[in-house]
C-alpha cells in the first residue's frame, strides 16, 4: 500500500541558505508523525512546501500517488491537506463561526450567480457549511460553541486562538493535517488537554496527522513516530525512544545551545 | 464633580485657540466671503456672518460637554459653562480683530499679494459693514456672547438641548437651500412669499421661526419615538418575542416614499437625487473592491469612463463624434456594456494580482490616469471623440399606454437610477452574505492563510474587480444617459476620490453608508451650488477627519468597527476580565 | 403612545403643506390674460407671467467658480451693467423692462458638462426664469444646457461659447443662440495671417485637450490645407491642472523635427507661457515662429513669459470698429471699471449685447395685462430675437442668423509682441495684422 | 467521550484537474510583457527607420528627461524615506513640495524687488532654497503630527486614505490662501542660455538641477549609513517595537524624517520654480503622483531606489513618445506619456514586485 504521503529528496533553499536539503520523509494513513528539531532545522519550510506556500528547487511531494508540487495552496487544500500556523494567523475580525465557515469554503461550490440568486442549492449548501463549522469547532468541547460562535477571533484568549485554528483547518476536511507548534504559549493543563485532542482527531476523525513540535512531553504521548531534522536533511527517525537517545540529536540540540552560548 | 479652575481655564484657552484658527482658516481660504450673499433669515444674518460665529459656538459647546477623568464625571455649573464660553468667544473674536489690525497696519494690497482672499469686500463682512474699530467691537461681542450662549447650551440636559439644536440646524438648512426649497414649492404651486424674502433671497422672520418650530416639533417626536421603540423592545425582550412588525414590513413606507419622491422634490431636486444614484453606484461598485476584498483601488473612474463611454457609443444612432454608431437600443446596450466593463476589470485585475495595499493603490491610480488619457486621444479620436466629446448621446424612451416617457429627464431618470441602484445593492448584499463574500473577507484580512484554507485568492480578486467594474459601469452608464453628451473633462482622479469618499464617510462594506455617503457628499453640494468651489477642500477635510475620529465611517459595518477599535476591545474585555468558560473536561481524562 | 411617530410626522408635514397652500395663488400661476394675438393658453410652451410689481426673473449660467471664474465673473458683470443700463444710463441703480425690475439667478456651469447639467435643470425647472444668458463654456451648453432649457421653450444665449458645433445646422438647438464669435472666424483669419501675410507654408499646431483649442487647431488645418500650406505635426498635451507635465521641452524638440516654419497653440496660460518660454530654449527650434490665440492674450502670459514674450504673434478677436464711435462703448468700460474694477476677461461686452438683444425682443412680443401684470410668450419671443437685424451693440452690429449666431463682422486683430516693456505692445494695441470677415464668409471658404 | 457524536463528514476524493497546474497568472502577465516589449521594440524599429529624429534630437530628449528625473528623484526621496520608517504612503508629499515654492516664491518676490536675484544670482537661490526648505518641513511636520501621529498603529489602509485627504485639503488650501493662477517666480537671468559640457550644450538650469540633486543624494545617503540619527532611522524602519525597546525614541525618528523628507521636497520646489518660472497650488500634484510613481519603481523604501527611478521615469516620458509611437504614426503621441509611465510601472512590478532595487520575496508566514 502506498503511503499517504510521500516526500523524496525535497530540497528548498533561500539564497545560499538550504532549509531543505534531499529530505526525504513518508506517512502512512492514520499515523501521528512528529517532527523535531532545532531552531531554522527547517520543520516549517517543510509545511511551507508541502503546502504549496514555496515552490520547492528539487524533490517531489506526493499525497494519495499523485504530486502536488507546483500546485497552489488552495489546491492542495482543497485535495485533503490542511494546516495551522506557528504564530497564530487567524481571521481577526470575522467570528468565530465565520473562521472556521471559510475553512469549509473549498467544500462548496456556490459562486456569483447562485450566491445572488441564492438558488436552493445554495442555500442548502450554506447549511452544510454551517452545520460542519459547528460541528468543528464543537470538538473543542464548550470553549469554541454557544455565545463564542458569534464573537469575533480576536477576543479569543491565546489558547483559544489556537484551538480555533485547528477548528477551522478541520472544517477543510483534510486527510493529512499538519499541526506547527500546536501547545505552543499554552499553559502545562492546556498543553495535557491538547496531547489528548490531537489522540482523539485521529479517534474519532480518521485524521492522520504531522505534527512540529518542541514540548517533549507532548511529541512523547502523541507520537507514533519521531523525525528530527537538522540543516534541512533528517538526522533520526523512529520511535519516541529511539530518537530522543540517539546521538546525533543531541548534539544538534545541545551542538546549538552551545554555540548560541 | 467639579473641575479644577486651572484645567478648565487651559481647557477654555485651547478650545478658544482652536476655533480662532479656524475663524482665520475660513476667512483666509475665501469660504466667509464666498457664502456672504446668501442670506439665511432677513437681510441680515448671511451664511458668512454664522460661518465666523460658528467655530466659537462649536467649540464652547464641546469645551463645556462633560468628561470622565479616572472614572469620575466632571460637569460645569451654569455659571462656569457661560464664563467657559464667554473666553472662548472672546479668544476667537480677538484673534479676527488682531487679523483686521494687522491687515490694516500693513495695508490691505500687501497683505493680498500672499494671501488672496483678503479683499476690501471681506474686510467689510469682518467689521459687519461698518466702520473699522465699531465694526470689529461689535464682532468681538457677537463672539462671546454666541461662546457664551453655546456653552450654556452645552450644558442642558440633553432632552432640552436636542429640539433647539435641531431647530437652529432647520433654519440654516432651509436657509441655505432656500432656492431650492422655493423651486419646489413654486412647482408644486405653493405660495413662497411668507416663507422667503424676495429682496434678500433668505427666510422671513415668519418663516424662520416656521423652520424652529418644525425642527423642535420634529426632535421631540422622534425622541418619543425612540422612547417607544426603547419601551417596546425592553417588553419584547421580556416576552422573548419576535418584533411585532417583522423588519419587512417596514420596507413598504421606505418604498412608497422612494416611489414619490420625484412627484413631491420637482424636477431640479429630482435631477440632484440623480446624480446621488450615480455616485450611489459608483460606491456600491468601489465597495465590494475596497470594503469587501480589501483592494484599494483609486482609478475607479476607468470603470466610470468604460460605463459611460461604451453606452454613448453604442447608443448613438447619427454621428456622435465617433465613427461607429450601431444605434443600440438602452436596454440591450447596458449588458454589452457590463461585459466590456468586465473585461476590462479583468484586463486591469490580471497584471495586479500579486500586488498589496499601497502598490495596488498607486498601479490602479496608473489605470485610471491611462483611461483619462485614452478618451482624450487624438489616436482614439474617431471612436471616442477626442478632446471633443461626444454629444447626441439619445435617452432611453418608453410608451406606456400612449404616455411617452424620456428617461433623460430627471424624474423618469430618477427611476432608472433607483432601479439600478437597488439592483446593485441587492446583489452587493447577497454577496456579502455568501460563501463568496466570506472569501473576500477572508482575504481582505489575511491573503496568505485565506488560500492556505483553500480560498483562491486570483479567482476572488479577478470576482470582486470584474463585480466592481460591472457596477461601476452601470454608473457610467447612467452618466451617459443623464448628461447626453460627454466631454473627456468628466474622467479625472476626482471622480475616483469622490468614489472612495463615499464609501469611508458612509463606512467601508456597509450598504446603507454607501447611501448616506452618496447623498451627503453628492447630494448636498447639488443643493448648495456656491459650495462647488470647496468641495475639493470639504472632501479633503472628511477624509482626515473620519479617519481620525470615526474610521468605521457613519454608518458602519460590524465588522470594520472591529477592525478599527480592535485595540480598544481587546484593552475593554481585559478590564472586564471576561472570564474564561470552565473547560468541559476534567483535568483526569487529559492526563494518560 | 404607542406609535405616534410616523403618523405624527406625516399629519405635521401636511398641515404644513396645508396652509402654505392656502397662501397660495397670490402669485404664478396661469395669468389669464393674454390679448392681442397670442393666447397663453394655447400656445407652445405658454407665456411667462408676473404679477404687478413682481420682479422679471432671468438666469445667468456661468463659470463663477474655480480656476474659470474670471472668465464667468466677467460675462455676469457685463449681465449687471445690462441691467444698469436699462434705463438708458450707468448709474448703479437697476433698471426696469416693461416696467418690472429684473432679478438675477445666478448658476455656476462649472466650465463642465456636470455643471451644466446641474445648473440647466436647476433654471430649466424653475417657471419664472424667462430667459439665461449663460454658458462660460461650449462644454456645458452643447448637447446639455441648450436641451435642457430648449425643451422648456427657454432661451439660452451665450455670452463667450466660441466652440463651432453649437451652432452647426444638424446640432443647432432653436431656443439657443450666441453673441460671442464663432471659432471658425478666428481660425480663418489666423490661417489667412500665416499663409497669405507671413507667406509660410508649413506650420505645427499644439492643442490643450479642450474642445477651444481641438477646435481652433482643427480649423486651422482646414483652413490652411485649404490654401496650400501643410501641417506638419499635430500635438497635443495635457494641462498642469489636468494633470500633464509643465515640461515641453520633449513635445517641442518633437515639432522641431518636421521643421515646421510656425508653431499654433491656441491654449490657454500658463501652458502658452511655458511653450513660449521653453521654445526659446530649443536650438532647433530657432527662427520658427510661434503665435497662439485670445486664450494666450492676457496679462499673466507676459508676467509669466517674460522676455520670451517678445516676438510671439497673439490673435484677439476684438468688437467691430464701427462700434466704439457711439460712444457707448467708453461708458461701458468706464462703469465697468467703476463698479467692478479690472476686466478679467474680453467677454463682458458680448454679455452685456447677449442681455439687451433678448430685453430688445421682450419689449416687442411682452403682452400688459389690465392688473398691471406682464406676460411674455415664449415662443414668439425667440423668434423675435432671431429678427434682430442691425442691432447696434457694443460688439458691432448684431444680425442673428437662423443657426443662432448673433454676431457683428468679426474683426481678428493680431499682434505681435516685441517686448512686454513697451507699453505700445501690450495687448490692445495696434494689430500688425487685421481681418474682418462675417460668419458665412468664413464657413463659405470653409 | 461517546463515540457517534460527532458524524465523521465523507472524505471527498479530489482530483488534479490536468490544467490545475498551468500557473495561468504567470502566463498572463509573460504575455502582457512580451505583447508590451515587442510593441514598443516595434515602434522604436519604424520610427529610427523612419530618421525624421536627428542624433541632436535624442541627445537633447536624453538631457531633458535626465533634469525631470533629478526632481522627480528628489521628490521620491520624500515618499521613499517615509515610506521605509512608517510603512505608509505620505500622498500629500507633492503639497508638502508645493507650500516649499510657495514659501520660497514670496521670498523671491521680495529679492526681486530689491534685485538681489539678479545682482547675486547663487546668493538668493541659496535664501530661495533655506526658504523652501522651511515651509516645507513645517507642512511636513504639521502634518504628521496632526493627521498621521494618531494613527500609527491602525491598518495600514487608514493613513493612505487620510493622507489622499491631508492631499486634496492642502492643495485646496493653497489655492483658496493664493488663487488658483498661477503666478510667475522670478528667475536670475544668468540662469538663461546653455553651458557646453563634453561637447554637449546642457540647458544652464538643467545642470543646476542635475548637480543639485546628485549631492543631495550623495548627502542623504552618507546621512543615513553614517549619522547616530540615521541609523536610528534605519533601526525603526526594521522594527519599531524593538528599536523603541532599545532606547531609541520611534516619534522623534519619525519627525526626523519628515523633516528630512520635507527638506528635499522644499529643494526639488525651488529647482522646479526656477527651472518652469511658475508657481501654483496644483503645482505639486503632478510630480508627486510621478515621484510617487518612480519611488514605487525604483523599490520604495530605498535611496538608490528612488534615485533610479526618477531618472528612468524622467526618461521614459521624455523620449518615450517620440522614440515608440511616431514610427507607428499615432497622432499626438506626447499626449499619452502618461501611458508609458505606468505601464512600466506595471511591467517592472509584474516581473519584480518590490521594484527595481526592492526584494522580490514574499512576505513570511
Amino acid at each position: 500500500m502506498t503511503p499517504l504521503l510521500e516526500i523524496a529528496g525535497l530540497t528548498k533553499r533561500f539564497g545560499g541558505l538550504a532549509a531543505l536539503d534531499g529530505l526525504d520523509l513518508a506517512v502512512a494513513e492514520g499515523e501521528i508523525v512528529s517532527v523535531i528539531g532545532p531552531n531554522g532545522a527547517g520543520k516549517t519550510t517543510l509545511f511551507n512546501t508541502m503546502t504549496g506556500l514555496y515552490g520547492p528547487d528539487q524533490g517531489d511531494v506526493r499525497f494519495e500517488g499523485q504530486s502536488v508540487v507546483g500546485l497552489k495552496p488552495n489546491q492542495i487544500t482543497r485535495l485533503g491537506i490542511s494546516r495551522t500556523f506557528q504564530t497564530v494567523h487567524l481571521f481577526p475580525n470575522m467570528t468565530v463561526l465565520e473562521n472556521a465557515m471559510v475553512g469549509q469554503h473549498c467544500r462548496g461550490r456556490a459562486g456569483l450567480v447562485s450566491s445572488v440568486l441564492r438558488l436552493p442549492a445554495q442555500r442548502n449548501e450554506e447549511e452544510r457549511i454551517r452545520d460542519r463549522a459547528r460541528d468543528c469547532l464543537s470538538f473543542f468541547g464548550g470553549r469554541l460553541s454557544g455565545y463564542r460562535h458569534d464573537q469575533p477571533a480576536f477576543t479569543l484568549s491565546y489558547a483559544n486562538r489556537r484551538r480555533l485554528e485547528i477548528s477551522r483547518a478541520l472544517a477543510t476536511e483534510p486527510k493529512l493535517l499538519l499541526l506547527d507548534e500546536p501547545t505552543a504559549g499554552m499553559n502545562p493543563k492546556e498543553t495535557l488537554e491538547l496531547t489528548d485532542q490531537i489522540w482523539r482527531l485521529r479517534k474519532d476523525r480518521g485524521l492522520t496527522i504531522l505534527v512540529i513540535e518542541h514540548d517533549m512531553r507532548v511529541v512523547k504521548g502523541v507520537s507514533d513516530r519521531v523525525v528530527a531534522l537538522d540543516y534541512g536533511k533528517k538526522i533520526a527517525e523512529g520511535t519516541y525512544e529511539e530518537v530522543a537517545h540517539n546521538e546525533r540529536v543531541i548534539e544538534a540540540y545541545l551542538g546549538r545551545k552551545a554555540a548560541a552560548g | 464633580m467639579t473641575m479644577a479652575r486651572s484645567e478648565l481655564r487651559r481647557r477654555a484657552v485651547r478650545a478658544g485657540l482652536l476655533a480662532a484658527v479656524a475663524i482665520v482658516y475660513l476667512c483666509l481660504v475665501g469660504m466667509v466671503q464666498a457664502f456672504s450673499t446668501r442670506n439665511i433669515v432677513g437681510g441680515n444674518l448671511p451664511l458668512s456672518r454664522i460661518l465666523l460665529l460658528l467655530p466659537s459656538a462649536v467649540a464652547a459647546s464641546l469645551a463645556v460637554r462633560p468628561r470622565v477623568r479616572g472614572g469620575v464625571t466632571m460637569e460645569l455649573n451654569m455659571g462656569e459653562a457661560a464664563g467657559a464660553g464667554a473666553s472662548i468667544g472672546l479668544i476667537a473674536g480677538a484673534a479676527v480683530a488682531v487679523g483686521i489690525g494687522i491687515v490694516n497696519l500693513i495695508g490691505q494690497e500687501a497683505v493680498r499679494g500672499v494671501f488672496n482672499a483678503v479683499t476690501s469686500a471681506l474686510m467689510l463682512t469682518l467689521t459687519l459693514q461698518r466702520s473699522t474699530v465699531v465694526g470689529t467691537a461689535i464682532l468681538v461681542a457677537l463672539s462671546t456672547a454666541t461662546g457664551a450662549l453655546f456653552a450654556l447650551a452645552g450644558v442642558l440636559a440633553p432632552r432640552l438641548r436636542r429640539p433647539i439644536v435641531t431647530g437652529l440646524t432647520v433654519v440654516l438648512l432651509m436657509g441655505m437651500l432656500q432656492s431650492v426649497v422655493r423651486v419646489m414649492l413654486v412647482q408644486l404651486g405653493l405660495a413662497t412669499q411668507w416663507l422667503y424674502s424676495v429682496t434678500f433671497g433668505g427666510l422671513t422672520y415668519l418663516g424662520a421661526v416656521a423652520s424652529f418650530a418644525a425642527g423642535m416639533a420634529a426632535a421631540r417626536l422622534w425622541a418619543l419615538r425612540r422612547e417607544a421603540a426603547a419601551a417596546d423592545a425592553a417588553e419584547r425582550a421580556e416576552a422573548g418575542g419576535r418584533p411585532r412588525i417583522p423588519r419587512a414590513m417596514l420596507l413598504v413606507p421606505v418604498g412608497f416614499v422612494l416611489l414619490a419622491l420625484p412627484a413631491l422634490l420637482g424636477t431640479f431636486l429630482s435631477a440632484v437625487l440623480g446624480q446621488v444614484g450615480i455616485f450611489v453606484l459608483m460606491g456600491l461598485g468601489l465597495n465590494i473592491v475596497v470594503g469587501y476584498a480589501g483592494l484599494l483601488d483609486l482609478g475607479y473612474v476607468a470603470f466610470f469612463a468604460v460605463g459611460a463611454y461604451a453606452t454613448g457609443v453604442l447608443t448613438a444612432a447619427v454621428n456622435s463624434g465617433s465613427s461607429l454608431h450601431p444605434g443600440l437600443p438602452f436596454l440591450l446596450a447596458v449588458p454589452i456594456v457590463v461585459l466590456i466593463a468586465v473585461a476590462a476589470g479583468l484586463l486591469i485585475g490580471g497584471p495586479v494580482l500579486r500586488l498589496r495595499g499601497d502598490y495596488l493603490a498607486i498601479v490602479t491610480l496608473g489605470f485610471g490616469e491611462i483611461a483619462r488619457v485614452l478618451v482624450t486621444s487624438d489616436w482614439l479620436k474617431s471612436f471616442l471623440g477626442g478632446a471633443q466629446g461626444l454629444i447626441a448621446i439619445p435617452a432611453p424612451t418608453m410608451s406606456v399606454g400612449g404616455l411617452h416617457i424620456d428617461f433623460r429627464n430627471p424624474q423618469p431618470f430618477y427611476y432608472l437610477a433607483l432601479g439600478f441602484c437597488l439592483l446593485a445593492a441587492f446583489v452587493s448584499w447577497r454577496l456579502a452574505n455568501s460563501r463568496v463574500g466570506r472569501a473576500w473577507n477572508a482575504m481582505r484580512e489575511d491573503e496568505q492563510v485565506a488560500e492556505a484554507m483553500g480560498v483562491s485568492t486570483v479567482r476572488y480578486k479577478l470576482l470582486a474587480f470584474a463585480c466592481g467594474a460591472a457596477i461601476g459601469s452601470l454608473g457610467g452608464a447612467l452618466f451617459a444617459v443623464q448628461i447626453g453628451s460627454l466631454a473627456p473633462s468628466s474622467f479625472v482622479f476626482f471622480i475616483s476620490i469622490q468614489s472612495l469618499a463615499i464609501i469611508i464617510l458612509g463606512g467601508m462594506g456597509s450598504i446603507p453608508g454607501v447611501i448616506v455617503g452618496a447623498l451627503v457628499l453628492v447630494g448636498l453640494p447639488g443643493f448648495l451650488t456656491e459650495f462647488a468651489e470647496y468641495q475639493p477642500l470639504i472632501y479633503g477635510a472628511v477624509l482626515v477627519a473620519i479617519m481620525l475620529y470615526r474610521p468605521e465611517g457613519l454608518i458602519p459595518n460590524v465588522r470594520r468597527t472591529r477592525e478599527l477599535h480592535e485595540e480598544e476591545v481587546e484593552q475593554d474585555a481585559w478590564l472586564e476580565g471576561v472570564p474564561e468558560p470552565a473547560p468541559s473536561m476534567t483535568l483526569g481524562e487529559a492526563v494518560e | 403612545m404607542r406609535r405616534p411617530s410616523w403618523f405624527a410626522v406625516v399629519t405635521v408635514l401636511g398641515a404644513l403643506s396645508l396652509v402654505a397652500a392656502g397662501c397660495a395663488k397670490e402669485e404664478g400661476g396661469g395669468g389669464g390674460g393674454g390679448g392681442g394675438a397670442v393666447d397663453c393658453n394655447t400656445v407652445e410652451f405658454g407665456c411667462v407671467t408676473y404679477a404687478a410689481g413682481a420682479p422679471i426673473r432671468v438666469g445667468t449660467l456661468l463659470a463663477i467658480s474655480g480656476s474659470v471664474a474670471t472668465l464667468g465673473l466677467d460675462s455676469q458683470h457685463g449681465v449687471s451693467l445690462a441691467i444698469d443700463y436699462l434705463d438708458g444710463k450707468f448709474d448703479g441703480k437697476p433698471g426696469q423692462l416693461v416696467g418690472h425690475p429684473v432679478q438675477l439667478d445666478n448658476e455656476d456651469d462649472l466650465c463642465s458638462k456636470q455643471g451644466g447639467q446641474t445648473g440647466g435643470t436647476k433654471l430649466a425647472s424653475d417657471p419664472t426664469i424667462l430667459f439665461v444668458v449663460g454658458t462660460s463654456c461650449s462644454s456645458s451648453a452643447l448637447g446639455v444646457a441648450d436641451k435642457l432649457l430648449g425643451d422648456k421653450g427657454i432661451i439660452l444665449i451665450s455670452p463667450s461659447n466660441t466652440a463651432a458645433g453649437l451652432t452647426a445646422p444638424d446640432q443647432h438647438n432653436p431656443f439657443y443662440m450666441r453673441t460671442a464669435q464663432n471659432d471658425a472666424i478666428q481660425a480663418k483669419v489666423v490661417s489667412d495671417f500665416v499663409y497669405t501675410k507671413l507667406g509660410f507654408t508649413k506650420a505645427a499646431t499644439i492643442h490643450d485637450e479642450s474642445p477651444y483649442a481641438a477646435g481652433l487647431t482643427g480649423g486651422f488645418k482646414t483652413f490652411f490645407e485649404q490654401a496650400g500650406g501643410t501641417v506638419t505635426d499635430e500635438e497635443a498635451f495635457t494641462t498642469i491642472a489636468g494633470g500633464g507635465s509643465s515640461d515641453f521641452k520633449p513635445l517641442l524638440t518633437s515639432i522641431a523635427q518636421t521643421k515646421p516654419q510656425l508653431i499654433y497653440f491656441p491654449d490657454f496660460n500658463p501652458e502658452c507661457a511655458l511653450i513660449a518660454k521653453q521654445a526659446a530654449d530649443i536650438p532647433q527650434l530657432k527662427g520658427v515662429k510661434l503665435m497662439g490665440s485670445d486664450g494666450c492674450n492676457a496679462s499673466t502670459f507676459f508676467d509669466q513669459a517674460g522676455a520670451a514674450a517678445n516676438g510671439v504673434y497673439l490673435s484677439s478677436p476684438i468688437p467691430s470698429p464701427g462700434a466704439s464711435t457711439s460712444g457707448l462703448l467708453d461708458q461701458f468700460n468706464a462703469a465697468y471699471k467703476d463698479q467692478f474694477g479690472k476686466q478679467t476677461a474680453p467677454f463682458n461686452a458680448n454679455a452685456f449685447d447677449a442681455f439687451n438683444v433678448v430685453a430688445a425682443a421682450v419689449k416687442k412680443v411682452a403682452i400688459e395685462n389690465s392688473d398691471g401684470s406682464v406676460s411674455i410668450p415664449r415662443v414668439a419671443l425667440k423668434d423675435a430675437v432671431f429678427q434682430t437685424k442691425d442691432y447696434a451693440g457694443l460688439t458691432g452690429t448684431l444680425t442673428c442668423i437662423s443657426t443662432g449666431d448673433c454676431q457683428a463682422p468679426l474683426a481678428v486683430n493680431i499682434g505681435v509682441y516685441l517686448s512686454p516693456d513697451v507699453p505700445t505692445n501690450k495687448p490692445g494695441s495696434e494689430p500688425i495684422f487685421n481681418e474682418t470677415i462675417t460668419l458665412e464668409d468664413a464657413l463659405g471658404s470653409g | 467521550m461517546a463515540d457517534g457524536t460527532t458524524e465523521v463528514a465523507p472524505k471527498p476524493t479530489a482530483t488534479v484537474g490536468r490544467l490545475a497546474r498551468f500557473p495561468l497568472r504567470k502566463t498572463i502577465q509573460l504575455v502582457i510583457g512580451i505583447a508590451v516589449v515587442a510593441g514598443a521594440a516595434w515602434g522604436a524599429y519604424r520610427t529610427i527607420s523612419l530618421g525624421t529624429f536627428t542624433g541632436a534630437a535624442w541627445r537633447d530628449l536624453v538631457v531633458f528627461g535626465v533634469a525631470q528625473g533629478a526632481i522627480y528623484m528628489l521628490i521620491a526621496l520624500g515618499y521613499s524615506m517615509v515610506y521605509g520608517v512608517l510603512r505608509m504612503i505620505n500622498f500629500a508629499h507633492g503639497e508638502v513640495f508645493m507650500f516649499g515654492a510657495f514659501g520660497s516664491y514670496f521670498v523671491a518676490r521680495v529679492l526681486n524687488d530689491h534685485g538681489l536675484i539678479n545682482s547675486s544670482p547663487v546668493l538668493s537661490i541659496a535664501i530661495l532654497m533655506i526658504a523652501g526648505m522651511v515651509c516645507s518641513v513645517a507642512v511636513a511636520v504639521l502634518l504628521e503630527r496632526v493627521a498621521y501621529r494618531p494613527l500609527r498603529n491602525a491598518p495600514r489602509l487608514v493613513p493612505l486614505i487620510t493622507a489622499i485627504g491631508a492631499s486634496l485639503f492642502l492643495q485646496n488650501t493653497a489655492r483658496g490662501f493664493f488663487g488658483d493662477q498661477d503666478r510667475g517666480y522670478p528667475t536670475p537671468d544668468s540662469l538663461g542660455g546653455s553651458w557646453t559640457i563634453l561637447g554637449i550644450p546642457i540647458l544652464r538650469s538643467s545642470v543646476i538641477v542635475i548637480v543639485v540633486a546628485v549631492t543631495m543624494v550623495a548627502a542623504l545617503t552618507w546621512f543615513v549609513a553614517r549619522t547616530k540619527t540615521g541609523k536610528s532611522m534605519r533601526a525603526v524602519a526594521e522594527d519599531k517595537d524593538i528599536a523603541s525597546l532599545m532606547g531609541i525614541n520611534v516619534d522623534r525618528v519619525v519627525v526626523m524624517t519628515f523633516v528630512i523628507g520635507g527638506m528635499l521636497a522644499g529643494v526639488a520646489a525651488v529647482l522646479f520654480a526656477l527651472v518652469f518660472g511658475l508657481v501654483g497650488p496644483f503645482m505639486g500634484f503632478v510630480p508627486g503622483i510621478k515621484a510617487f510613481t518612480a519611488a514605487v519603481l525604483g523599490g520604495i523604501g530605498s535611496i538608490a531606489g528612488a534615485a533610479i527611478g526618477g531618472l528612468i521615469l524622467g526618461v521614459l516620458e521624455s523620449v518615450g513618445p517620440a522614440l515608440f509611437l511616431t514610427g507607428l504614426k499615432i497622432p499626438g503621441p506626447n499626449q499619452l506619456k502618461d501611458v508609458f509611465t505606468f505601464t512600466i510601472l506595471v511591467l517592472v512590478l509584474i516581473f519584480r514586485p518590490g521594484g527595481i532595487m526592492g526584494t522580490g520575496e514574499p512576505e513570511k508566514v
